[in-house]
């Protein structure tokens, strides 16, 4: 029964979650994904969902800290501002372990900034913008297709690894409308049983207990080094991305989201003027395809980072490459959209300095 | 019954109606021709206007201009001081 | 074959609907398709409009600032985008709304007084289907039986006794191009 | 017809023997407001810059905008502004009132911002007596992102996040925050007002005059609701949304002084 | 002398033709409390957990434990519990009845969790009439961190943040936010007690039992503030501290019910 | 007049900023700074400064926004969980370029964690936590002495350059007590003229507005631009580290804080036993040292980073040294400080591996 | 009067005197011993007690388990049957 | 020289003061000194520690998990301590309040009657000073003059009238080690 619809990215993802099984939605308004919530409040409703419109997103990431706890598959979402009013509550829930999806539709900042589309905000999802040591799963769709299909797999990693998982996406992703397949799923098949949420205390086990105080350092430590552990193996067994072109490259673009779409087509611009140009587009964002990096890094004459921001991936794309090549950044910021031609250019600049460089060799 | 007439900013008109809604007078119309913006705008359609500032107070963009013939000194209505103490709000 | 198209106008003018229908023409024919709204607190002044962009190649950017056709419902919006038509573009209005015209000289202009035929028609909701006829009369990147065959998709049932007339106002619009050479 | 001779009239018109007994404040610039046609917000914008300038404060006063579609009003209010992030105006404010204490100092937030996220920080400002004022615009919806439920949006009323109407079930009763404000201690004088008529309009005004004459007492906080309109989000035109006001949204929230001053 | 010789009775001491009239109930772990000596923390832990026991709803019940003092709760209360962030229980405790609407959900809050960073979720949680019990323990001070101004802080009273005492041009007034809950449509019960005498704990544990049979209802929130004490905070002794609430804390926190059912 | 005086890291923290002429203090109590708050409640208020307890965390950054716009020196201080939900208002006043102090004391995360020294907000202080391109200026005080020290130079550091300033110190740091001395110091003469600021309208200039709303994509760009342009002024003047016997050093440890006082220790015990140590502390974390570890990373053998987390700070030195030499992390959790033995035994891991490979060779 | 009893945990007390405070019969005391705790903990030392659970009420670390000769069947002191619907808190 | 102390008893029998009294002496005698307070909920059972170390080279970590000196004034701390003594190291307690002594045989162990003598001078405030005296009767890091000197600097004015008292009551304590041998 998978027909083809046409939708807005933040539909799809809402459409998504009812299908993935998704029990309860918590959020607060916010310009550009408040769709999510209005989508939940008409179809999520009518299909059994419990979708409340909290205070704020103070108060909705702590009810989805409660729900989750209470062994329920839940979401919240909002973009920038209100996502660095759940840092908090995400630390939280991260070393509770209590998983959940968290939606972040990104728009251009600091501060109250643009509504446009924006990447600004990857520091803080792939760092951990709350405090102390904790990571999110990070997935980054690149197309409205994504922005569903990647809600299926965010419950499942979130239930997998007993995680918060966020989808970080932008504006456009979340207002355009492309054509969307649902996939076929059944929550029943993926959704394990939650021994460990509070749903009261049978005689048949010991109370349950969901906590992030261990106000003894020793046993604090063991909690972070439990939780570094499960990092370990997320970065082991979950680092997805997807390359095109990159077989014979000598130059690499490394993109994601929605810049990705347009690094793909300054690839074939690129190529038509004989650039042997490649895109390497991570789907995680953490786990972060270093190895991937690195292994191109090992062969390309140079990788151009590009990003609706100041350089932030950039980072990890140099943590990657080590100084095998050399790493150049391309950005935009405050909402605007780099265009092929715009990346193409600083494309040709890499391989210009190339060309210097074998000059002076 | 005092004279008085209004004079509209009708490039900052968006063509509500609330003004042409208070007139007790009926004087206020919109026009059929759009302004650069694309609406309707607020003009005086009748010479009956006795200055009441009804339209200009209830007016969200500040359009209205609002002039009355000279009589003995009197304070512009818009202020509040005529407004008497004891008064309480009637919603009517 | 890639068209970028534009559609501007007042929110009431069906501007977003406009551009959805013929999304859904167009991914009826199989076409790779995307169409991105105007969003945010520029439309509290009741502006709004859209980017639809058609193509038989997967797209790239949603948002792009030059375009093939632009197609302005009020004065604001001609104002606004005239200078973004691609020369040689199509450049296309409601003359009915528009007191000023397009000063540009490197476009195709198409004027339609697309409301006056509406009122004439007695309903102003098809404004913008008269609109698509016309468009499509010029730049034939649908048939206007997808457009039909979208219309079904995208009204509710409860408006289905309106498709004849859409459809009349989409040969309307086509009709009014047609004449105006 | 007879609109286009007039029009002719209105250019060459006669003020001879006229006085000007209106116009628009030079407190408020001349920038066009971006709000909807009809929107109230552009009425209490006025009447608050009218009120500056006759009061001759204009050097003096420092505005907090919300985030709502208030969220320019810095564009169109002539005096020194600072924009606060979403429901953090009141402590906005009471940053800058404890930094100027002999300025006046005012917030101006929607429903969404002061009734919602702002909760707290609302409760905490009038609590600890800030001598500021709070201008709370009360039009039941959040305007800015597109019509939601707000924490006033009436029972039964259709919002995008209230298909079917308010429900008591899923998201509780209309807040009447100014109630709650109006029994705190801290709270100096509390009004619920209107723009829905020109009376409505003179009375706010004599509201907010009388609001900035008492910070000058450092007594407390002054807070005047108004009850609004958004012709967008309720989907009406602006007329038909002023009379909703009256039929729907008084009955909740009746207007009227809900705190005066003892001490006068 | 006298209490060595009864203290060797007390071993050997006869229960022949006696029985037990009160006990620890099984519901509070065995685990030692780390309150402070004479804490009303602990006497607030061993009602609540007297009421699920004799109501019979452990297994139904899940509670929610604040930052503050009571952050271990979970210690000692044999539930599932779920320990939220610094003001959010009840926000937690919303996500939590929304999934498992039959079970028993209650927070457990300080004054200054409750009603100073948690005032947004308090408020709302209430008006949207979250089935819930909400138990508010009001101490005038943040015991936790050691001592520092609460919102129900009284003035002139002596804290780390207040030397000399609390003023109200400096800090506001004391917050009365139990009388704020109890005007919001949503809230069911509302009851101000005290654990400082045998008789208070009486209509404490009366207050709680009812407040748990409401639940079933499903008619809205239950609110219950306990007038406590925080002997080290205060710098007293328990005993002191106890006649100082009946002092200085009653006139400004009336003990009594707030809001009963109107439909019984 | 300065004479030498025994106070707790707070303590001396709170007394240097009445002497640094900061005029108001907003904040809400958190273990282990309260202290802060504490002192000022007393000490400032006697000394004419405003000191208020915000109703929270949340509120009180939001005060500091208004209050720095309207032309003070202000403050506010808190510790990992009240810093997280700053993290919105923290972009907001980056975005604005208000000048103000916030002081993060560390404890460990996540979540509740506890409340025992920690270095777990590094990522958050750094690379922002807040949503969009920002940056606070980072300073890193490694004693009771420069708890002090740092407050005056925070706040002329925020001043100079409109932008908030960081003081990121410890549990440990801040409740320890040792010797302290405060510099003469005349705010007259540091505080600049804010013309800027919302003081009200005066005939001679146009309104201001502090502001951080720019909803069209081009201007929001031009504010991030010139932001970026910012911090680059920032990276390159303000850069401050100490060395320590790094001259000769074959391998160099880098730390910072009360960390690298025990590293200072370990270094002096792998020196008897013949390990040719050296090492590095950052007083900046943003900016960072990138320069002098690029320098170092040219001629030692191995850097080993230390801290109390689980890697972060690491991060920015694997930036620097981009491969020139190999980078070891050793880090404690939880609380836990490491002990110079712990260290040492690291080192000599790193030196193990270092001469493995030359055998290898 | 009721003969009853008590019984200390001794090691769970903490000194606070509160439940001293609370006996009517003045049957308790603090021992001069210390518990483990180091705290001087509370100890019956007048065989006056009537069992009236005033003790095991106010005591904030449930040190108190309470005996009274057994009367007609009667139900636990400490359950909140035996308050009167009406009363009304007084302060005494 | 550097020497690492441990002081661990009540809230109220001035752990923390005794410490911050010796850091001031030695801070007087120009040496480097660190003073670290236990701080948070572990407090709210009423016990309170704090680890003083006195040096003459800059000091790495003010917190440390063995010690030279632990003085233990209730039982639970010597339960909890006991354990953290350096081998060889010094444990001093108030024989007043501990029932059960300290087992290791490693260890300088010295039992003071601290609290009987307080309340026998009338004044168990000074029980502190009385171990302090005490203690530095068998560590002299510091001399008793720098002490009473330090206590004029921590002792607020009004307070002043008992630095004869305190000086007492630390050479009773160094009298009471002597005695006991
Ligand atoms: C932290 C945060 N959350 C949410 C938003 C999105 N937002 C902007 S305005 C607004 C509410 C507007 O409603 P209201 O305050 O009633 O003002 P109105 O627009 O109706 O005048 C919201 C939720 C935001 N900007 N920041
Ligand atoms: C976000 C955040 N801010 C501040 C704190 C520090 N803190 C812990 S408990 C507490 C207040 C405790 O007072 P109260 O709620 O009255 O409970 P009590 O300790 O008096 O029982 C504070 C401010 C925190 N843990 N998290
Ligand atoms: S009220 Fe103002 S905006 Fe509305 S129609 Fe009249 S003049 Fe125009
Ligand atoms: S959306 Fe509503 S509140 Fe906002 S400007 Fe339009 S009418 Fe006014
Ligand atoms: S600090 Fe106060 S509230 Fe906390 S446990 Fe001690 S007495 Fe109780
Ligand atoms: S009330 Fe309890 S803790 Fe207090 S003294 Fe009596 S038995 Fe001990």
């Amino acid at each position: 029964m998978s027909e083809i619809r046409l939708m807005k990215g933040n539909e799809a993802l809402a459409e998504a979650a009812i299908r993935a099984g998704c029990q309860a939605y918590f959020g607060y308004p916010i310009t550009p994904q408040s769709e999510i919530l209005e989508y939940l409040a008409d179809q999520g409703r009518k299909r059994g969902m419990i979708v409340l419109q909290a205070e704020s997103e103070v108060a909705s990431i702590n009810m989805v800290y409660g729900a989750a706890g209470a062994g329920a598959r839940v979401m919240t979402s909002s973009s920038s501002p209100g996502i660095s009013l759940m840092q908090e509550g995400l630390s939280y829930i991260a070393c509770a372990e209590l998983p959940c999806l968290v939606v972040n539709v990104n728009r251009g900042g600091p501060g109250l900034g643009t509504i446009q589309p924006s990447q600004g905000d990857y520091f803080q999802a792939t760092k951990g913008g709350g405090h102390g040591d904790y990571r999110l799963i990070v997935l980054a769709p690149a197309s409205v297709q994504e922005m569903a299909d990647f809600v299926f797999d965010a419950f499942d990693l979130a239930d997998r690894y007993r995680n918060p998982v966020m989808i970080l996406a932008d504006g456009a992703l979340g207002q355009m409308m492309e054509k969307v397949e649902f996939r076929d799923y059944d929550p029943k098949e993926h959704i394990p049983p939650k021994p460990w949420a509070t749903t009261g205390k049978t005689k048949d086990r010991e109370r349950n207990i969901l906590t992030s105080l261990h106000i003894q350092p020793e046993k604090m430590e063991q909690i972070n080094l439990h939780l570094q552990e499960k990092y370990r193996r997320i970065t082991e067994q979950e680092v997805r991305y997807e390359v095109v072109e990159t077989d014979d490259a000598e130059f690499v673009i490394v993109a994601y989201g929605l810049v990705a779409r347009i690094a793909h087509r300054a690839v074939e611009i690129a190529r038509e003027q004989g650039i042997r140009a490649g895109l390497l587009r991570p789907q995680t964002l953490y786990p972060f395809p270093y190895q991937k990096v690195r292994e191109l890094a090992e062969r390309v004459h140079g990788i151009l980072t590009v990003e609706m921001n100041s350089g932030q991936m950039v980072e990890d794309v140099r943590l990657g490459v080590e100084g095998r090549c050399p790493v150049e950044f391309y950005g935009r910021m405050g909402g605007i959209i780099p265009s092929p031609e715009e990346i193409v250019k600083a494309l040709e600049k890499l391989v210009g300095k190339d060309v210097r460089q074998a000059v002076e060799a | 019954m005092a004279k008085g007439t209004v004079k509209f900013n009708i490039e900052m008109c968006k063509g509500c109606e609330l003004c042409i809604e208070a007139c007790p007078q009926e004087s206020l119309a919109l026009s059929p021709k759009l302004n650069k913006q694309g609406y309707h705008y607020a003009v005086l359609v009748k010479d009956n206007c006795t200055g009441c500032v009804n339209c200009a107070l209830v007016c969200p963009d500040a359009v209205i201009t609002v002039y009355r013939e000279k009589k003995k000194a009197k304070v512009p209505v818009a202020t509040i001081t005529n407004v008497k103490e004891d008064i309480t709000v009637t919603v009517a | 074959m890639t068209h970028e198209l534009l559609i501007a106008g007042f929110g009431g003018q069906g501007v977003l609907s406009m551009g959805m229908v013929l999304g859904y023409a167009a991914m009826i024919e199989k076409k790779e398709i995307s169409w991105m709204p105007s969003y945010g607190p520029e439309m509290r002044g009741g502006t709004a409009n859209c980017i639809v962009i058609v193509s038989d190649k997967r797209i790239s950017s949603p948002i792009i600032t030059t375009f093939d056709t632009v197609i302005a419902l009020n004065q604001p919006s001609l104002d606004k985008f005239e200078s973004r038509v691609k020369p040689g573009g199509l450049l296309m209005y409601d003359s009915t709304n528009i007191i000023t015209p397009p000063t540009r000289t490197d476009l195709e202009i198409v004027p339609i007084p697309a409301s006056e035929e509406a009122s004439n028609m007695k309903n102003m909701k098809i404004m913008n289907m008269i609109v698509l006829g016309a468009f499509l009369e010029r730049r034939e990147i649908v048939k206007i039986e997808s457009v039909v065959e979208a219309l079904k998709k995208v009204l509710p049932e409860r408006y289905h006794h309106l498709l004849p007339l859409n459809e009349q106002a989409l040969r309307r619009g086509q009709e009014l191009v047609a004449m105006h050479v | 017809m007879a609109t286009e001779i007039l029009e002719q009239q209105m250019s060459e018109i006669n003020l001879d023997g006229m006085e000007c007994v209106y116009a628009k404040p030079d407190t408020l610039t001349d920038m066009r407001l971006h709000y909807c046609p009809g929107c109230g917000h552009g009425v209490v914008h006025r009447v608050l810059m009218e009120v500056i300038q006759e009061l001759g404060i204009q050097e003096q006063t420092i505005g907090v905008a919300p985030v709502g579609c208030s969220v320019f009003a810095y564009h169109y209010m002539n005096i020194d502004m600072q924009e606060a992030a979403h429901g953090r105006a009141s402590a906005v404010a009471t940053g800058i009132k404890r930094i100027l204490p002999d300025k006046y100092v005012f917030s101006y937030q929607g429903d969404g911002d002061l009734a919602a996220i702002g909760t707290a920080e609302t409760i905490h400002t009038v609590n600890r007596g800030e001598n500021i004022l709070i201008v709370f615009i009360n039009n039941a919806i959040y305007g800015m992102t597109g019509g939601q439920m707000a924490p006033t949006t009436l029972l039964g009323m259709e919002t995008t996040t209230t298909p079917g109407g308010r429900s008591v079930e899923i998201a509780g009763f209309p807040m009447k925050i100014t109630d709650l404000v109006a029994t705190l201690p801290g709270a100096y004088y509390v009004s619920r007002n209107s723009v829905h008529t020109p009376n409505a309009v003179r009375y706010l005004k004599k509201a907010i005059t009388k609001a900035f004459q008492y910070q000058k007492l450092k007594k407390g906080t002054c807070f005047i609701e108004v009850v609004s309109n958004c012709p967008s989000g309720w989907k009406m035109t602006p007329v038909e949304a002023n009379k909703w006001i009256e039929e729907h949204m008084f009955p909740v929230y009746p207007i009227g002084e809900l705190k005066v001053p003892k001490d006068k």
